[in-house]
C-alpha cells in the first residue's frame, strides 16, 4: 500500500477531483496548506509597505492506494493538476504498512479502499 | 373728555403696535422653528441614509467570496465618495435644476449660490443618490475592474440617476406631473440601481465556475458568501437607515405621517422577512438566512413607494408579496435566464422596486392621492401612471446602462482577467488581503 | 364724536379679532409643533431602538460557536418580524387597550383607527416588544429547533410581554396604579425578557458537553464564543440604541429630562463595564473581556427603571453594583445552578432588571416619585412596591414560559436531536455554512 | 356716554391683559421649544458621537493581528468607561469651570448642581473626551500593557484633554479669547488625541518584528491587519457618527447653519477618500484599501474645524489635501522616523488635525469669523491665531504625554514582555482567543 | 518507529485522546482536513441552489511511536473514534526512519516519546 | 528521497527559514497544526470557566530531499527552532519513493529539487 501526496495549486483542485473520480478514486483527504517551490512568490503590499509572499497557497492531497492504484492515481493528478507552468505541484509516494478501517477494524488491502 | 378719549386712543394705539411686534416676533420665531425641524429632521435622517452605505458594503462582503472583500469595501466606498462629488457637481443640476420640458434640470451646477435649505435638500439627496450607485456593486461583484467600476459610479451619480429622479421628484417632471407617485423611491432611487444592476451583470457575464455544462445542460452552481454575520448585520444597518429613507421622505420634520411611514416600513420589512423565509423553505426545503435577509430587503424595497398612502395592513400584503417575489425572482434571474447576481441586488431592488412601485396604483388608500388604488375601488388609473413610471424608468436606466457598460467593456475593459479572478481580486486589483492570517480554503 | 366713539370701538373691535385670530393660528402651530416634537423624538427613537436588535444579533453571534451562526440570525430576524406583526394584531390590544380590570387590555387590535399619535406610539413600543423577545435567543442558542423558537417568539409578543406591560405601563394597569415605578422598562422589557430566557434554558437542558461528569462531579466546561469583536460590536450597537431606549422613554421631545436620562445612562453603563471588569479580574485573575461586555450591558439594564429618578451619583453606584453581580449572576447560574445560558441573557437582563427596578426604591431622589428612596430618607415603601412588582412580573413571566416550553417541548419539541447539534444548526436547520471556505476546528 | 366709555376701557382692559398673558405663556412656550431643539440635537448628537467608540473599535481591530482583537476591544470598551468617569468627576470642571486666567476650569467637580442644560452639554462633551481618548489605543495597539492603558485613559479624559479644551472652548480661554477658531474639533480633539498617540508609540517603540536590520539598514516590515471588512465598518460608523460630531458642534438645534456643515462634512470626507485612493495608486501601483479608508477619515478630521466657515469647494479642497498628507505621513513615520503606529492614528488625527485647524486660516469664507481667510484675501492674521493654537495645543499635549508615558513605562511597565507580545496580547493579558475554532496562522 | 496517521470524524477527537491518555500516549499533532470516503456527501444549498457537499470535514492525528507502542495506539484510536457507523474513519500506518528532539538533538527511540 | 516533517513553534517559522534558505533549501510545504507534546498546555479561561488547552498551535514543516540533503535541512531546522525549551518541537524524517513534478512529469532525485 502507498501513500500518495500531492501539492497542487488551490484552484486545480476540482478538477483534479473530477480525473480522480473518472478513474474510480474516491477516497482521499484534502489540506490547506503553503507551499514554497520554484514558483517564485509574488509581491503584495499593505499600506505602502512591500510583502514579499513567498509562502503560496496550495493544496495537499492524500491519497492511500493498493500499488496497483498507484500509476492510475499519480496520473490523474498529473491530468488535472497539469497547466505546464511552474507552480503545477508535485507528487510524492511513501510506503504505508498498514491500514485499519476504525468502523469495523479491516486491515490491508480491503481497508484501503 | 378730550384728554380721556385721547388717552383711550393712545391706549389702543400702543396695545396694536405692542400685539403686531409681538406677533411679528412670534411669527419669525415660528417660521424658523419651522425651518429648525426640517433641518434637523432632514440632517439627521440624511445621517441614516448614509448609514446605508455601511449595510451595502456588509451584505455585500458577506454573500461573496472573502477573497473580494477588500475589493467589495473599497468600490462601496469609492462609489460613495466619487459619487457624492460628482452629484455635487452636476447631479443635483441635472435633477433640481431649473426644467428643460419637464425631462431635465439645467442650473444650480456645484450647487452655487445655495441657502441653507438648498444645503439640507442636497444632504438628504445626495445620500440617495448614492444608495442607487451602491446598488450596482451587489450584482457585479467579484469579477468587475475596479477602474470601470469607478467610471461607472460617476456616471450614474452624475446623470442617469439625477435625470430620471428629475421626471418623478423635481416638482415639475413630466411623470411627477402627470400623478405618478413615489413617495420614498422604490422607482427612483431601488429601480433605478436594480436595473442599472442588471445591465452591469448581463454585460459582465457571471462568475466564472457559476455556470457549468453537465451533458450539454447548463447548470447553475452554488457560490457561497463567506460571512452570514455580517450579511445579517449589513440587513440590520439597512433597515435601520430606512427609518430615514421613509420617514426623512416627508421632506418635513412637521409632518405628522411621519409615525404612518415607519409603521408601513416596519410591518412590510417584517413580512418581506416572512415571506421570503416560507417561500425558500417551501421551495428549498429548509428556511434559508440569506433568502430571507433579501426578504426583509425587498420588503422595504416594495413598501417605500407607497409607505405614506397604503394603510398598515395594505404595507402587510406588499411586505409579503414582496418577499415570495424576491425568491422567486432570485431563481428565475439565476436557473432561468442564467443571469450572475451574487448578492440579488436585481431582484431586491429591481424586481420589487417595481413591484412597490405598481402596488402603489393597488392599495392607495382613498383620499391619499388623486386617485384610489385599484382594491379601494380607484380603479385603474393611477395603477396606469404608476406602471407607465416604471416602465419608462426601466427604459432609460436599463439602455443607457447597457451602452455604458458596454462602453466601457469594449475600451478599459469591464472585467479582470480570469487568473485575476480566481485569485481573488483583493490580491490582483489591490495587492492585499482581506483576512490576513486566517485559513482560507481559496479554492472555493 | 359719535364717529371718533364709532372708530375707536372699531379699532378695538379689529384688535381684539386680530388677536384672537392670531392668537389661535399661534396656539394651533404651537400645538402643531409640540406634536412634531414628540413624533421625530418618538421615530428616531424607534429607530435607535430597532438597532438594538443588530445588537442583539452581533453579540449571541459571537458569544456562540461559529458553526451556529446562521442560526442565530435567523432567530434574532425572525423573532423581530413575526414578532412584530404579532404585536401589531394583538399584543398593542392586550397592552394599551381598554383596561379589563387593571390587567389586559382589550380592545385596538389591528390598530384600526389609530391616529398618527397612536401609530407614533405604536412603533415606539413595538421595537421594545422585539426587544423583550430577541433577549431569549442567546440563552436558548446552539440547541433550539428554530420551529419552535418561531412559535415562543409569537406567544411572547402577542401575550406574555404585552399583558405585564399593560400592569405597568398602560397607564390603568394595577401595577402602576400602585406606584410601581420603571421608567424604560428594566422590569417590563428586560426582566421580562431574561425570565422567559431562564425558563427557556431550564426546559432545554445544556449543550452538549456544557457539563461533564469528573469523578462523579459534574463540573462545567467552558465553550467558547467564535467573535469577539462581533460581541463587541453588539455591546456598542446596544448601548448606542439604548439612547432612543431610555431617553425616548420621556415619551415626549420637548421634555428637558432628556439629558438627565441621557447622563445617568451614561454613567451606569460605564461603571457597569468597570464592575465587571473588576470582578473578572479579582474572581478569574485577568480581566475578561466578555464579562466586561456583559457588564456595560449590565449596568445599562440596571439604569433604565431609574434613569430619570435617581442622581448621576446614584446612576455611578447601580451601574457598578450591576457590574458585579452580572459576574457572579454568571457564575452561579452556571456553575451552581448548571443552567446553560451561553451568553448570559438571564443575568444580564433577568437579574440586572430586577436590581434596576429595586434600586429605583433606594436611590429615587426626592420629589421625582410619591416617596423618595430608602437611601434618600424616603422609607422602605417605594422599595416595597418596587419589589412587589418585580416579584409578580417574575411569577406571571416565568410560570408561563416555562408552560410554553414545556407544551412546545412535549408537541413539536424544543431541541434539535444531538447529531445535528454537534454538526451545528447552520447545516442542520438551514443547510447552509455561515463561514464558507474559512477552516475552523468544528469539534469545538 | 360714560358707560360707553367705560366699556370702551373695559375692553381694551381686558384686551391688553388677555394679550399679555396670552404673550407671556407663547413666549414660555417658544422658550421651552427652543430647550427642546437644543435638547434632542445635542442628545441625538451625543449618541452618535457615541457610536464613533464602535467605529473606532473596528477600525483598530480589523488593521491589527487577530491575536491581539480582544485585547483592542477591551481597550476600546475602557477607555471610554473610566474616561466618562473621570470627565464626570473632573474633566468637566477642569474644562468648563470657572476659569482660572483662561487655562483652567476650577469648579463644578461631579458636575453637582447641574440643571438640565448642563447635562445636555455634559454628555455632548463627555463623547468628544472619550473620542480623544480612544484615538490612542490604535496607535499603541498589539504591545501595551492593559493596566498601563486604564491609566493612562484616566489621565488625558480627566486632565491632558479638558485643560486644552478648556483654552479654545470654554468661552473664556486664552486661545479662544484670540480668535482661534476650531468649530467641532481639529485641535481639540483630534490633534490632542493624535499627539498623545504620538507620544505613546514613541516611548512604546515599535511592535516586534515591525523594523528589521537588512544589511545594516532598518526596514520598515509589513504587518498586515486581520479584517478589512470590519476595518472598512468601522470608517463607516465613524463616518456617520461625524454627523453628530460636526453637525453637533452648532451646539443648536435652531441654528440652520446645520445643513452646511453637514454638506461640507460630507464633501471633505469624500476627497479625502478619492485623494488618498489616488496618492496611494500613484505610490503603491494599486489603489490601496486601508489607505484610501484612512483617507476618507483623514478628510473628517481636515473638516471638522472649518466645517461652518469654508464653503462647499473649499470643503473639497481640504479634504483632498487630508486624503494626499495622510498617505504621505504614513509614510514618513513609517519608513522615515520609523515610529510604529499600527492604525496610523498620529496621521489622520494628528497631521490631518492640525491641516484642518490651519486650512481654516486659509479657506474661512469672508464674514464668517473676524477675519478672512488666506485665500480669501483675509491676510494671514486667523493663519497665524490657528497656528499659535496648533503649537501650542501640540506642546502641551505632547510634553504631557511623553511624560506620562515614561513614569508609566518606569513604574508600571509601558509594554508586556517579548514572549507575550508574540503569543498576542488575547492569550497573556485576557485568557482567552478572539477568534475560537478559526484557524490562524499565528506566527504571523 | 511508526508514524500513525488517522483520520477521525471531528467530535471524536475528545474521545480519541481520552483513551490515548488511558493508554499513557499523550504526543501527538492534530490537524484540520477534509475528508472523501465511503461516507456520502450531503446537500446544502445556498440561496436555492444545491451544493453538493462531498469533502467532509474531518481531524487528521498524527502520532509517532515506537514499534511497541503501535498496537495500543491503534486499539484506543480504534476505541475512541468507533460508532460503527460509516465515516468512522481510517488509520493509516508508515514507516519513521529518524526522529529528532529539536530541543536537544536527541534522536530516535528515546526522542519519540 | 526522503520527506522530513517538522513540528517547530509558530513564531520559529521565520527563523526557520531564513536558516533553510541559508542551506540552499527553498522547497517546503507549511500547515497550520496544533500539537501535544512534552511542553505542557496552559489555561485560557472563558467567562470565568476555565479552559485547559492542552493542543498547541504548531506549524508543520514538510520537506522532500534527496538523502545527501537530509542533515543539513535537519540541522538547519535545529539551528532556526532551537531555543532550549521544552515546546522546541520534533523532526521525522521517513522514506520517499518516488516523487513527480507535475509540470513536466519529471521523476524521481531531479524532481525532487
Ligand atoms: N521538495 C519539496 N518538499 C516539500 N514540498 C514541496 C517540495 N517541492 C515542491 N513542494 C510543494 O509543491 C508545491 C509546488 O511546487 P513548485 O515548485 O511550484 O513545483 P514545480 O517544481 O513543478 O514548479 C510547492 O508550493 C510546495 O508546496
Ligand atoms: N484511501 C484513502 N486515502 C486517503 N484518505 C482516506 C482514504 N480512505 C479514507 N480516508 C480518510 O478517512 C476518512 C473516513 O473515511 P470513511 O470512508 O468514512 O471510512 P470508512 O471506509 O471506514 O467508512 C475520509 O473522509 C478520508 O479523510
Ligand atoms: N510522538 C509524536 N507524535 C506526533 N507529534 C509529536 C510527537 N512528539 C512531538 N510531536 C509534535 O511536536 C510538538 C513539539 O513537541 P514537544 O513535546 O514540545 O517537544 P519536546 O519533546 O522537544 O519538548 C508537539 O506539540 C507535537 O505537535
Amino acid at each position: 500500500m502507498k501513500l500518495i501526496t500531492a501539492f497542487i495549486q488551490p484552484h486545480m483542485l476540482n478538477d483534479v477531483k473530477q480525473e480522480l473520480y473518472k478513474n474510480e478514486i474516491y477516497k482521499m483527504s484534502v489540506t490547506n496548506t503553503l507551499g514554497c517551490g520554484q514558483q517564485m512568490g509574488y509581491h503584495e503590499s499593505y499600506r505602502g509597505v512591500d510583502i514579499e509572499v513567498n509562502l503560496l497557497k496550495k493544496i495537499r492531497l492524500d491519497i492511500a492506494v493498493n500499488e496497483d492504484f498507484v500509476k492510475p492515481t499519480v496520473d490523474a493528478i498529473i491530468e488535472g493538476a497539469r497547466t505546464g507552468e511552474i507552480g503545477d505541484g508535485k507528487i510524492f509516494v511513501t510506503p504505508i504498512e498498514e491500514c485499519i478501517r476504525i468502523r469495523n477494524g479491516e486491515t490491508g488491502r480491503v481497508a484501503i479502499g | 373728555m378730550k384728554i380721556k378719549r385721547i388717552l383711550i386712543l393712545t391706549a389702543a394705539g400702543l396695545l396694536l403696535t405692542g400685539t403686531a411686534l409681538f406677533a411679528d416676533d412670534t411669527a419669525d420665531t415660528l417660521a424658523l422653528y419651522s425651518d429648525a425641524f426640517d433641518m434637523i429632521w432632514l440632517v439627521l435622517a440624511a445621517a441614516l441614509v448614509f448609514f446605508m452605505q455601511a449595510g451595502f458594503a456588509m451584505v455585500e462582503v458577506g454573500l461573496t467570496r472573502a477573497k473580494n472583500a477588500g475589493n467589495i469595501i473599497m468600490k462601496n466606498l469609492m462609489d460613495f465618495s466619487a459619487g457624492a462629488v460628482a452629484f455635487f457637481a452636476v447631479g443635483w443640476a441635472f435633477m433640481y435644476g431649473s426644467t428643460a420640458g419637464g425631462f431635465i434640470g439645467t442650473d444650480q451646477f456645484f450647487i452655487l449660490g445655495a441657502d441653507s435649505a438648498v444645503l439640507r435638500d442636497w444632504i438628504f439627496q445626495v445620500v440617495f443618490a448614492a444608495t442607487a450607485a451602491t446598488i450596482v456593486s451587489g450584482a457585479m461583484a467579484e469579477r468587475t475592474k475596479f477602474t470601470s467600476y469607478l467610471i461607472y459610479s460617476v456616471v450614474i451619480s452624475a446623470v442617469i440617476y439625477p435625470i430620471s429622479g428629475h421626471w418623478i421628484w423635481s416638482g415639475v417632471g413630466w411623470l411627477g406631473n402627470l400623478g405618478f407617485h413615489d413617495f420614498a423611491g422604490s422607482t427612483v432611487v431601488h429601480s433605478v440601481g436594480g436595473w442599472a444592476a442588471l445591465a452591469g451583470a448581463i454585460v459582465l457575464g457571471p462568475r466564472m465556475g457559476k455556470y457549468v455544462e453537465v451533458n450539454g445542460k447548463k447548470i447553475s452552481k452554488a457560490i457561497p458568501g463567506h460571512n452570514m454575520p455580517l450579511a445579517a448585520l449589513g440587513v440590520f444597518i439597512l433597515w435601520f437607515g430606512w427609518y430615514g429613507f421613509n420617514c426623512g421622505s416627508t421632506l418635513s420634520g412637521t409632518d405628522l405621517s411621519i409615525s404612518h411611514v415607519a409603521v408601513t416600513t416596519t410591518l412590510a420589512a417584517s413580512t418581506g422577512a416572512i415571506g421570503a423565509m416560507i417561500t425558500s423553505w417551501i421551495q428549498f426545503g429548509r428556511p434559508d438566512p440569506s433568502m430571507s435577509l433579501n426578504g426583509a430587503l425587498a420588503g422595504l424595497v416594495g413598501i417605500t413607494a407607497g409607505t405614506a398612502v397604503v394603510s398598515p395592513i395594505g404595507s402587510l400584503i406588499i411586505g409579503l408579496v414582496a418577499g415570495i417575489l424576491v425568491v422567486l425572482s432570485v431563481e428565475f434571474f439565476d436557473k432561468v435566464l442564467k443571469i450572475d447576481d451574487p448578492v440579488g441586488a436585481v431582484s431586491v431592488h429591481g424586481v420589487c422596486g417595481v413591484w412597490g412601485t405598481i402596488a402603489v396604483g393597488l392599495f392607495a388608500v382613498p383620499g391619499a392621492l388623486d386617485n384610489a388604488g385599484l382594491f379601494y375601488g380607484g380603479g385603474a388609473a393611477q395603477l396606469g401612471i404608476q406602471a407607465l413610471g416604471a416602465v419608462s424608468v426601466f427604459a432609460w436606466v436599463f439602455i443607457l446602462a447597457l451602452l455604458l457598460f458596454t462602453i466601457i467593456s469594449k475600451t478599459v475593459g469591464l472585467r479582470v482577467d480570469s487568473k485575476d479572478e480566481l485569485e481573488g481580486l483583493d490580491t490582483s486589483e489591490h495587492g492585499m488581503e482581506s483576512y490576513s492570517g486566517f485559513q482560507i480554503f481559496s479554492n472555493m
